[in-house]
């Protein structure tokens, strides 16, 4: 019974009427998705605001920072920041970026958006708990950034938050108090809203595929996401407790990270019998997994935007792809002891920890040869999300490749804690998922808005940040080598004194490189209201995404029908009128 | 493979008399004089079985598709397992804790 | 919350579901895995703990020892009475479910009573999160109180579930497939207990 | 053209990131210890793989992107000749025989210097770190450290270790410093233990770093074979004044050191 082409459906839930329902307790997956955007949006813009600030600091220690002081007094007594305000900045940027940015926009974001229209759903299985997900979530950023406004400031322990040093409390030094509760609070709240957003996404993947999506069928985009959410589920059902056993140690007195005979500031602590080294087991067993939830997605979606652009499939196809990703998946989480080589733990896990992060690169050396491979013979189309795709690719060598060093625990010796590691997970993991963003910004913008983002502006928009990122975070390599160690507010050290011209370009870099986002976020506001009126299937591009009635889709997504797939997602043949077929056609096509 | 039927409640206040009888013998073991490790071996073992048991009959997984109890507790197991890491470092929390010289 | 009839009633034009199962009960599948790590390293936090600690108290007297017997009793009663409501459910017979649902909520709420009775108990002789009357490791009463206390917050959830759900399906309102998934749930409180029962009460029983 | 600027600014990108790792602009501090050149071999090897590797990635990203825009001319898509049975293979053979081989060298270098026990005749001194400094204790004549009371400790009467001479035979002659001297060519045992946060023990000369956790006794050991002053730096997050937390380690020779010694125990 594959004649009719597509059949009625009956609807789950009638289109909302009114503004609270429509756009702000929305069950539509498409506003959800939207409102994860636009809070990582939110988030990314405060937190380069925060590396800005941090980055001035660095280059230019002695400059006040006017109107500074009206944030935090104490921080910034007459604008100039005080060391341990440089660290509240510091932890502040690290949070809201790997949470807030990297986890939400490509995942929480184009997942929620793109995930049920790829696979031809007209809702993801569980609207309430996607829009729970999302106001806990944004509950969890309201909770964090109020840790600006507290007394003492924001924590200064850093994103990874080590005990001791998080777990004492006020003792510990200004942000330590309230601050850095008010940090576990937002992460556990995080958790909830993560896993809430996980269990849906692997649910609709697997139960809620129109006929003829089979998995195999399924985009790498998709195939991302779930891969992604799986690890989530698993990674953040850790996180969780950890954060609960945290605020436990700081509010409840319990010692589970403290251990005996602690003196801070001249007070002997309460504490006794607790394992700091157990806070960072329990968190890099989250957080390693965390990284690979925040550059997958962005892999899926390169590697689900490249076909368009060079008018031919992935090479090695679905197989090879979604075989990377599920490797990338299993690996990360056998690797989480590869951060904590010198940490005291036992040297012999060192090296069992090593091989596993090793053996990570084989997976993410074929992705790279199978982009590298595909683009070989293609006829590719310069629009900007290619350029980004493109771009990603040479940030995902060039972030990726320094993995080698920091994997071996006898050259982490050298290198832990230097800016060799900053520059790493900033390239590999940062800015390659933010391109991964952008690219997908700009390849879905006709979709979601229904308006064709300027050319132009995105292509200066990506000349000018991947000259820019690169003269930020090379030169970190560099200064990593010679020992310029990381999270220091000063380096008055005599030999790191000499690198301080090499944090003044890199400065200037940054402040560069965070103006020109300028142009994409003009770009985007311009483009949502005012924006040239986009085709149905701008890019000539062959999923179900743009098989939609109309962009925005409509409430449904498929305009009371559901799509039938007949062939795999990226199917592209030259002669003919068109050179691509999309998957809801069931036209036979020539041999290819 | 479609699902198998499943059985009545005759057969779970069966399975129900065994898990009795399980956590039963856990009780009288742990007065037998074993060493800790032993008994933790012990107990974990017969956690185990009286979890799977569970997991098999009460919780139906022995009359679901077999994809979904391979897909489920192999990972669980896995991510589990790993946490076996841990000890490389509580046990030298023993070794190495700090001692006055 | 109507989703999964619908998916259901998709099915026409749907690819078959992965599994076979609605997604109702796949995401409480999911669930318990993620909970079941949740669970898993808090008791490897314990144990990690436990080992690297040398003066380790094992407080539980025998009475402690058998009012867990009891609570494992009770549990395990309490999910054969649920698998009598989930069948009673899959047969239509809403009165039959109805009463087993009650009867493992009641069995719930026993059981929580005495966990509660056994905590006061303790609170009483002066264990705290952070302090053992017995002068041995304090962790001993941060992670007994955090992980029963955890797996107790689960029970009560579950019987609150328990309740509603049952209401529900007597009104017509919810279907035996939430019959079913909280079944589910409710095992997996007992498949947990079954592993903080050893693990908590009888590793800490004086022998 | 879009294509070829690409290529091109890909090319530049590469060559100059590359260019400043070979010219060596910046680069490790000397090695001053044993086991130094073994950590320095292993990076250079590989730096050099991993270089090949980047450039080659880079500059075939940059050649095909250069040659394979869509010119609109008749030409034909090719396809990758070998497909990606080629690519996975080349994948796994090359990065897994690079992995082995980083392995088996990477881990003798590693237990040389972290896991093999310390000489017997290694001298021992114990550190105690704290916000934000670090202090050295010598045994003193008797060649015995006195023993740690935590609730002793106190910055203000300079009793950093929580030492308790009144009472306790061994403490007296201990000799609390805030420079590390060594003897050179000497094996240096350091037994490191934390009074608040983790702090970290990182002199880069030496090719050495660990973090010192509180509530643990960490032991490390090294040999320094150049006498000179060095800087020893804190490379874990511990509160706001991590940044100013150092103290400087001098390897002197032997008669040098005694002599020092000698004042040090003096007053």
């Amino acid at each position: 019974m594959h004649e009719a082409s597509a059949q009625p459906v009956v609807h789950r839930h009638a289109p909302p009427q009114g503004f609270i329902r429509k756009y702000v307790f929305s069950l539509d997956h498409k506003v959800i998705g939207l409102q994860y955007y636009g809070l990582a949006l939110a988030a990314v813009f405060i937190g380069m605001v925060l590396s800005w600030l941090m980055r001035i600091h660095l280059g230019w220690p002695a400059l006040p920072f006017p109107g500074l002081n009206k944030l935090s007094p104490n921080g910034a007594p007459g604008g100039l920041m005080t060391p341990e305000y440089y660290l509240s900045l510091m932890t502040m940027h690290g949070t809201i970026m790997v949470f807030f940015v990297l986890t939400n926009a490509p995942q929480a974001g184009f997942g929620n958006y793109f995930l049920p229209i790829q696979i031809g759903a007209e809702d993801m299985a569980f609207p309430r708990f996607n829009m729970m997900s999302f106001w806990v979530t944004f509950l969890a950023f309201v909770v964090l950034i109020a840790a600006f406004f507290v007394t003492d400031g924001p924590p200064i322990s850093g994103w990874t938050a080590y005990a001791p040093l998080s777990a004492v409390g006020r003792d510990a030094g200004p942000g330590q108090a309230l601050g850095q509760t008010l940090w576990g609070i937002s992460i556990a709240l995080f958790c909830i809203g993560q896993l809430l957003g996980s269990l849906n996404f692997i649910s609709t993947t697997l139960d809620l595929r129109t006929r003829g999506m089979s998995l195999a069928r399924m985009p790498y985009s998709t195939w991302a996401w779930f891969v992604t959410s799986v690890i989530g589920l698993l990674a953040f059902a850790v996180l969780l407790p950890a954060c609960i056993l945290l605020i436990l140690d700081r509010v409840a007195g319990t010692s589970f990270f403290i251990p005996a005979g602690l003196v801070v500031s001249d007070k002997l602590q309460p504490h006794a019998g607790g394992s700091p080294l157990l806070w960072q087991h329990l968190f890099w067993f989250f957080g390693h997994p965390e990284v690979y939830i925040a550059i997958l997605p962005s892999i899926g979606i390169v590697s689900h935007i490249l076909p368009s652009f060079l008018r031919k499939n992935i090479l090695g196809g679905a197989r090879t792809v979604v075989g990377s990703l599920i490797a990338f998946g299993f690996l990360s989480y056998m690797v989480w002891g590869h951060h904590m080589f010198l940490s005291g733990m036992n040297p012999f896990s060192a090296i069992l920890f090593s091989v596993p992060t090793l053996i990570i690169t084989i997976p993410a050396t074929i992705v790279v040869l199978l982009w590298l491979g595909s683009i070989y013979g293609a006829k590719i189309r310069f629009d900007s999300p290619a350029l980004f795709c493109l771009g990603f690719i040479s940030l995902f060598i060039s972030g990726g490749i320094s993995g080698f060093f920091l994997a071996q625990p006898s050259i982490d010796i050298q290198l832990h804690a230097t800016y060799f590691v900053v520059a790493h997970f900033h390239l590999v993991m940062a800015v390659a998922a933010i391109f991964g963003i952008f690219a997908g910004t700009y390849f879905w913008a006709p979709k979601m808005f229904g308006r064709m983002m300027n050319e132009t502006l995105a292509k200066w928009h990506f000349w000018l940040t991947f000259i820019g990122v690169y003269c930020i975070f090379m030169p970190m390599h560099y200064i990593g080598l010679a020992g310029n160690v990381r999270r220091y507010a000063l380096f008055n050290d005599d030999y790191m004194i000499p690198m301080n011209p090499v944090h003044k370009f890199m400065t200037i870099a940054a402040l560069a490189t965070g103006a020109v986002q300028l142009i994409f976020l003009y770009n985007l506001f311009h483009t949502r209201f005012w924006g040239k009126k986009a085709p149905d299937n701008p890019w000539e591009s062959t999923t179900l995404e743009w098989s939609t009635p109309s962009s925005p889709p409509p409430f449904d997504n498929f305009g009371g029908k559901y799509p039938v797939v007949y062939r795999s997602p990226y199917e592209f043949v030259e002669g003919g009128a068109a050179d691509y077929v999309i998957q809801t056609s069931p036209v036979e096509v020539g041999t290819h | 493979m479609a699902p198998n039927r499943e059985p009545g409640l005759r057969f779970y206040v069966w399975v129900w008399i065994g898990l009795l009888i399980i956590a039963g013998v856990e009780v009288l073991l742990t007065y037998q004089g074993f060493s800790t490790g032993a008994l933790l071996a012990i107990l974990l073992i017969l956690a185990v079985c009286e979890a799977g048991i569970a997991l098999m009959y009460f919780m139906h997984l022995k009359y679901e598709r077999s994809t979904l109890f391979w897909s489920l507790i192999p990972v669980t197991i896995f991510a589990l397992f790993l946490m076996n890491h841990f000890w490389a470092d509580a046990l030298r929390l023993i070794k190495v804790r700090v001692v006055p010289f | 919350m109507s989703e999964s009839e619908v998916a259901l009633g998709h099915a026409a034009v749907m690819e078959e579901p992965a599994y076979a199962l609605p997604p109702k009960k796949l995401t409480v599948w999911l669930f318990i895995i993620s909970d079941s790590l949740t669970f898993g390293s808090i008791l490897f936090a314990y144990g990690y703990l436990r080992v690297g600690s040398t003066n380790w108290s094992t407080p539980f007297q025998f009475p402690s020892i058998l009012n867990g017997m009891i609570m494992t009793f009770v549990l395990l009663t309490s999910s054969l009475t649920m698998l009598g409501g989930v069948l009673a459910a899959k047969a239509g017979r809403k009165s039959v479910t109805v009463r087993w649902m009650g009867l493992t909520a009641l069995l719930g709420l026993l059981f929580a009573a005495l966990h509660l009775r056994e905590w006061s108990h303790m609170i009483g002789e002066g264990w705290r999160l952070f302090q053992n009357p017995t002068g041995g490791s304090v962790q001993f009463g941060a992670a007994f109180f955090s992980i029963t206390g955890l797996h107790l917050l689960h029970v009560v959830s579950g019987v609150i579930a328990i309740l509603v759900v049952a209401i529900g399906f007597n009104r017509g309102r919810l279907t035996e497939g939430h019959v079913e998934t909280t079944g589910l749930y409710w095992h997996f409180v007992d498949v947990v207990w079954m592993f903080v029962f050893p693990l908590v009460y009888l590793m800490n029983a004086a022998r | 053209m879009t294509g070829k600027l690409f290529g091109l600014l890909v090319a530049i990108i590469t060559i100059v990131s590359t260019a400043f790792f070979v010219m060596h602009t910046w680069w490790l501090p000397q090695d001053i210890s044993t086991h130094g050149h073994g950590v320095d071999h292993q990076l250079n090897e590989t730096m050099i793989g991993t270089g090949i590797l980047f450039v080659a990635g880079q500059l075939v990203l940059a050649s095909f992107v250069w040659l394979y825009g869509d010119k609109k001319d008749g030409r034909k898509i090719k396809s990758f000749p070998g497909g990606a049975a080629v690519m996975v293979t080349f994948a796994i053979i090359l990065v897994g025989i690079e992995i082995l081989v980083l392995t088996f060298v990477g881990s003798r270098v590693w237990a040389s210097a972290y896991i093999a026990p310390p000489p017997a005749d290694a001298m021992q001194i114990d550190v105690a770190a704290e916000q934000f400094a670090f202090y050295f204790r010598y045994p003193g004549p008797d060649g015995k450290f006195g023993v740690i009371h935590p609730e002793m400790a106190n910055d203000a009467n300079g009793n950093y270790f929580g030492l308790n001479p009144a009472n306790d035979e061994a403490a007296r002659d201990d000799v609390v410093v805030g420079e590390l001297a060594i003897p050179v060519n000497r094996p240096i045992l350091l037994t490191m233990h934390s009074k608040d946060m983790i702090h970290s023990f990182f002199v880069p000369e030496l090719r050495l770093q660990q973090d010192i956790v509180p509530g643990l006794t960490v032991p490390i050991h090294f040999t320094a074979v150049k006498t000179g002053k060095y800087e020893i730096v804190c490379t874990q997050l511990c509160g706001l004044g991590h940044y100013s937390m150092r103290a400087y380690l001098e390897v002197k020779t032997q008669d040098e050191f005694d002599q020092w010694l000698k004042t040090q125990s003096g007053d």
